[in-house]
């Protein structure tokens, strides 16, 4: 087995490919929803009020420190539905597979996958298996979509926001883009960064059941923090003002920055929400956040501002104030 | 708290800043700086906002992405549609806009680009790669340059055939004794670049000093570095001094870093090098010395139609410090970081760039 | 714009992504949930039963006779969640472009899709866009999930089948596998085929509500009928017997197959399904499949019988009974 | 209503075969068919159930991919793994396994391997890629083969010189000769090919009938031709004749395809063959003509281990005819068209992939 490739006829609807769903991903996932030869997986919702998200994870490569694409895929989506407020229910895991990817490396991943969704509460419930041939894709990429039922957050949005509201975030940034890049073996130096790659709901869960002070929140994916707060500004009739001092960035992370000319705000995360909170109920947030592991570094790194509507300003750690823009053009291709 | 935090501190910045107004008072200082990474740490920090109305920073040619004439473009991507050819670049020159596209266009349509963050990687990836031609681009100044030459050094100790180098290296000191000898440069001081010191010294800058009575300092490019630059240069501009001091101790010599002077030297040589807004400066670059012309890709390079800029772009006025970014009509609006329709706004140590990505707390929306 | 290729920085998160998701995605999907830059789309569900599946799609080319993959990406998700009975209510849209792909391309398939769905009654309300370096992936792929609800179709599953039952097809086989192999360019003949791509939600729903007589059903796709008669006898008590002669098949599909050494049972279909109804409600159910377009065809090939349980028995045109099989081994690759 | 309907007609079908049953009578009768499409057919519409059980049908070496030998995929898969050489195939080829491979695992492992419906095809996919040396893995009889000899007289003719024939092609009637002269061989009559037939004629075939006695008809490949073939040999067991008959008149004349048979003596000459089952036949296979010898790829394999059969693999047997499919402890068990041993399972055409698809509806589960 260990020795093994995937081939065409993996994808191609046979036998091969119906041992690989029974031997691997309903052995690997097993939840009672899984019928991977029946064409969708039939569901009984806690709500009539869903979140629906979907993503696709390309990250060269595919191992990293930290994690994989497996982890990845799961975690990631898993985050786009607790920033809605939404709770993760269960996820759809569809995977195109270059010929030739030993299928250790697949089990590997597909493991990978599967402790992470049982680690976060969620079942796999559906999914696909494509095959194309060599030089058609890039190993593998994984594409994930999620449901997610509503029982808290209702009132989650950028209506509710005004001046003197605390920004919060729940720990180090920059890890996993420079990460992976570190682990595409090209930079000249030894980097010590690893992914910070994980599923957030139950960190998000626990400050919503003990604070009804979130406004709003989102992960600070692709586009680094300063994207969420780009976005964030243009939505509010606010500004918002940024302590650069007081936003966590490891030394490691902060070098390989330097040296390359990137600004750590823009650097993509995987386990790193921003929330908008009620100023009086930010240190009780803080303190629920500093309770579990993914919130161990968590700190206020701004607040919403009366004036400079729809930007976002940050104050160096010189003490002038800039803008912070959102990063334009391309800055490192497949980090998700 | 982490190592970068003492050179980025309030507590000791303001009280600077202080000290180089009283120095400085109410006399006009333009200064400019000629390293890529002084720009961009200036807009970082927002540096300008520190300090009196009265000190200006200027921004000289010093971002080697910047520098490089869109004739080096299309030479690349003439060279990229060849067969069996793959042109390594660094990562921000391939979203320079050439006469018609950029390499990143040339990719997009078909041909074989790889980008990599040293030469040396590229070497590595000619050997892993025999049945292709591995032409390099090799922009930059004498910081690159020396890195380059070690990887240059190691192709033909190895004998690696199939890894070439298209040069467009350049040197700092040649190209500024012509900006700053043209009359229309307008110039009180200058903050010298740190990292090319680092490698050849301070010394080869000695004739801005004595000969064009500049005063000039070595900074290094932490805000406070350039902070204490700034007020080095205000002393000696209040002394009536011209001198070259280094603030960047803890990285640059008078001399510099010999060994890496030497292994240039070896592999390189002088030769005429035309730079973006300043044109052709005799042996203000370094080409491929003769004994190694089998590296050397300069003969690969087919003709090509005569180079066209970009309408209205500015970047050469931008380079020579004669305009400010904003005041190129392009800026903000036909040309972004997204879609640069100029060099200048490609790269994070592009005068442009900088503007666009720090600028504006107060000023915009 | 017509000239344009899509770049990295199309996928990077910046201006260019987000132009290319206002200007393309949301223009040509313009539900009102879909709010491209936020993470999820909150949904209200008229049922808290829910049907979820999801499909990768890699077909080459991306255009053939009768479809694209944009098309064939919205029918094929929506025909999953219509033969579990469930009416489709959303999807997701995530693609994985490759660099170079002429933006003219990209804006064709996602107008076929937009269109597809907008025909079908389902809207898109969420999507991903991944681009990868040329030769990391091959031209485009899209992975479609789906959300659907269950007013009908409670009952449907095998438990109800029994000897007797009819079973019922709306129509040809093998268009969608022998057009797009047509389409490659590397057959030696001219091939008459248009792939038979479309979503069969109005169909199915105008039989499930117009007659309670329907057991089970899948629609036929990759292994083609063969695959999904064999599934459905190894999930009964019972037997099927099909009758050769009646299943429809057009001449220039019969005449590729024979050529190639192919059995059109075992051809992939992108708009057929199999029913198996209640005898006495086959002649009504075959009324209603033929006044939809994509029933005109409809007829009954077979039935359930109460020996050879587990087993799919064929009556070949000649008198004599074999047994059929799924398809094994490697068909067709990227016909999906 | 398709125009298949006419050869496959229930109405007809059933008062032949009663004819043949009153003609045969108890006489047990062995026909062997040597042609996978046959064999194919055969199962698929389940003939044997029409017929007496007295009436048998044995598989002859048909299926070109199954004579096809494992020392022909090593020699392959070795071509494969030089650099900047594409093999070609025809799809069920790179399913066979090799002796440690099949083709389809060694691209799935980095080797390059394209898959064509036909020889032009390859031809014009090595036109394209001038870098890489083509080497099309040329099997299959005599019907194959005068379509490969067009397109080596195409390279020929165009100078394609990246375009290389490997071959293992292979004619049938000395095939037949060395099967049938067999005295372990025990057939009363043939079912010649139908598709072969049609290119060289029934003539080469009479040898059969006259020298060896046994009773052939030419047969086409649908249900109704095999019925009317064997309802043909029946009269000729009966009636005591040895004769060649043809059944095929819509495509074969006893003198075949003339045009095709001259472009195959242009390109091919005679040559010693290896067939699994039957070991090496002189002169039973087709070869590259010396003066074209730079179009053939013989002179690119190198050395291969010995080759080894897959333990328990009796494919050998299936194909002399001395076991059927299921005879073999493999079959349906170690061995499936998924994951085939031996290369009876991996084309349609042969006889155990045909077992394992269509026999069983009521013996088996």
């Amino acid at each position: 087995m260990s020795t093994e490739r995937i081939t065409l006829a993996h994808g191609a609807g046979g036998e091969s490919m119906r041992r690989l769903i029974r031997e691997l991903f309903r052995e690997a996932f097993g939840s009672p929803e899984l019928q991977p030869l029946a064409d969708a997986a039939l569901l009984e919702l806690d709500s009539r009020q869903a979140a629906f998200t979907t993503d696709s994870y390309t990250v060269k490569p595919i191992f990293f420190p930290g994690g994989n694409i497996g982890k990845l895929c799961i975690a990631g989506t898993v985050n786009d539905l607790s920033v809605m407020g939404a709770r993760p229910v269960c996820l759809s895991f569809s995977c195109i597979i270059e010929e030739g990817l030993p299928l250790a490396v697949l089990e590997q991943i597909v493991q990978s996958a599967a402790e992470e969704a049982r680690g976060a509460g969620v079942s796999i419930v559906t999914g696909d298996t494509k095959v194309v041939a060599r030089g058609e894709c890039d190993e593998i990429f994984i594409t994930t979509s999620g449901i997610g039922v509503r029982p808290f957050g209702k009132g989650l949005s950028t209506d509710g926001i005004k001046a003197g509201d605390a920004i919060l975030i729940n720990g180090f940034i920059g890890d996993h883009g420079i990460s992976v890049l570190a682990a595409r073996g090209n930079l000249s130096m030894q980097v010590k960064a690893e992914s910070d790659c994980a599923p957030l709901n139950g960190l998000i869960e626990s400050i919503l059941t003990e604070s009804a002070g979130v406004k709003w929140m989102r992960d600070a994916t692709r586009g680094g923090l300063a994207a969420v707060l780009s976005e964030l500004a243009e939505d509010t009739p606010c500004g918002i003002m940024i302590d650069e001092s007081s936003v966590p960035v490891r030394e490691s992370v902060q070098a390989v920055c330097e040296l390359l000319g990137f600004d750590p705000l823009h650097i993509a995360n995987e386990g790193k929400v921003v929330m908008v909170v009620e100023n009086a109920e930010a240190e009780k947030i803080l303190t629920v956040m500093k309770r579990d592991p993914l919130g161990a570094h968590a700190v206020c790194i701004g607040e919403v501002t009366e004036d400079s509507t729809g930007i976002v300003r940050l104050k160096t750690p010189v003490g002038t104030v800039r803008r912070l823009h959102r990063p334009a053009g391309e800055l490192l291709p497949r980090i998700c | 708290m982490n190592v970068f935090d003492q050179w980025r501190n309030a507590a000791v910045a303001k009280p600077l800043a202080e000290s180089i107004r009283s120095i400085a008072g109410e006399r006009p200082i333009r200064i400019m700086e000629v390293c890529g990474g002084h720009t961009a740490a200036i807009y970082r920090f927002a540096l300008q906002r520190m300090l009196p109305g009265t000190i200006q920073f200027l921004h000289g040619p010093g971002c080697p992405v910047c520098v490089t004439g869109t004739d080096f473009i299309d030479r690349a991507i003439a060279i990229a549609r060849a067969e069996k050819t793959t042109v390594a670049s660094f990562g921000d020159l391939i979203r320079v806009p050439g006469s018609t596209l950029s390499l990143a266009e040339a990719r997009a349509a078909g041909s074989s680009v790889e980008v990599f963050y040293s030469a040396m990687d590229a070497l590595e990836w000619a050997v892993h790669h025999p049945d292709r031609t591995v032409v390099f681009l090799a922009i930059g100044f004498e910081t690159t340059a020396c890195t380059i030459a070690a990887a240059l050094s190691e192709a033909v100790r190895r004998q690696v055939k199939n890894f070439r180098i298209l040069s467009a290296m350049k040197t700092m000191p040649g190209a500024l004794h012509a900006l700053l000898s043209d009359s229309r440069t307008n110039v009180d001081a200058l903050i010298l670049p740190g990292h090319v010191c680092s490698v050849i010294g301070s010394q080869p800058f000695e004739f801005i000093a004595h000969e064009l009575r500049i005063p000039c300092v070595v900074s290094g490019f932490e805000p406070l570095d350039i902070l204490e630059s700034v007020r080095m240069l205000s002393c000696q501009l209040v002394e009536h001094r011209c001198e070259v001091e280094i603030q960047y101790r803890r990285a640059v010599k008078p001399s510099g870093n010999v060994a890496a002077q030497q292994i240039m030297e070896q592999m390189f040589e002088p030769v005429d090098m035309t730079w973006r807004g300043l044109g052709s400066i005799p042996a203000s670059g370094l080409g491929v010395r003769r004994e190694y012309s089998a590296w050397d890709a300069a003969s690969l390079a087919g003709k090509t139609a005569p180079s066209k800029e970009p309408p209205g772009c500015r970047c050469g006025d931008v380079l020579r410090g004669s305009i400010r970014p904003e005041e190129c009509s392009l800026f903000r609006k036909a040309c972004t970081p997204d879609r640069p329709r100029g060099a200048c706004m490609v790269s994070s140590e592009g005068a442009c760039a900088a503007v666009y990505q720090f600028a504006g707390a107060e000023d915009e929306h």
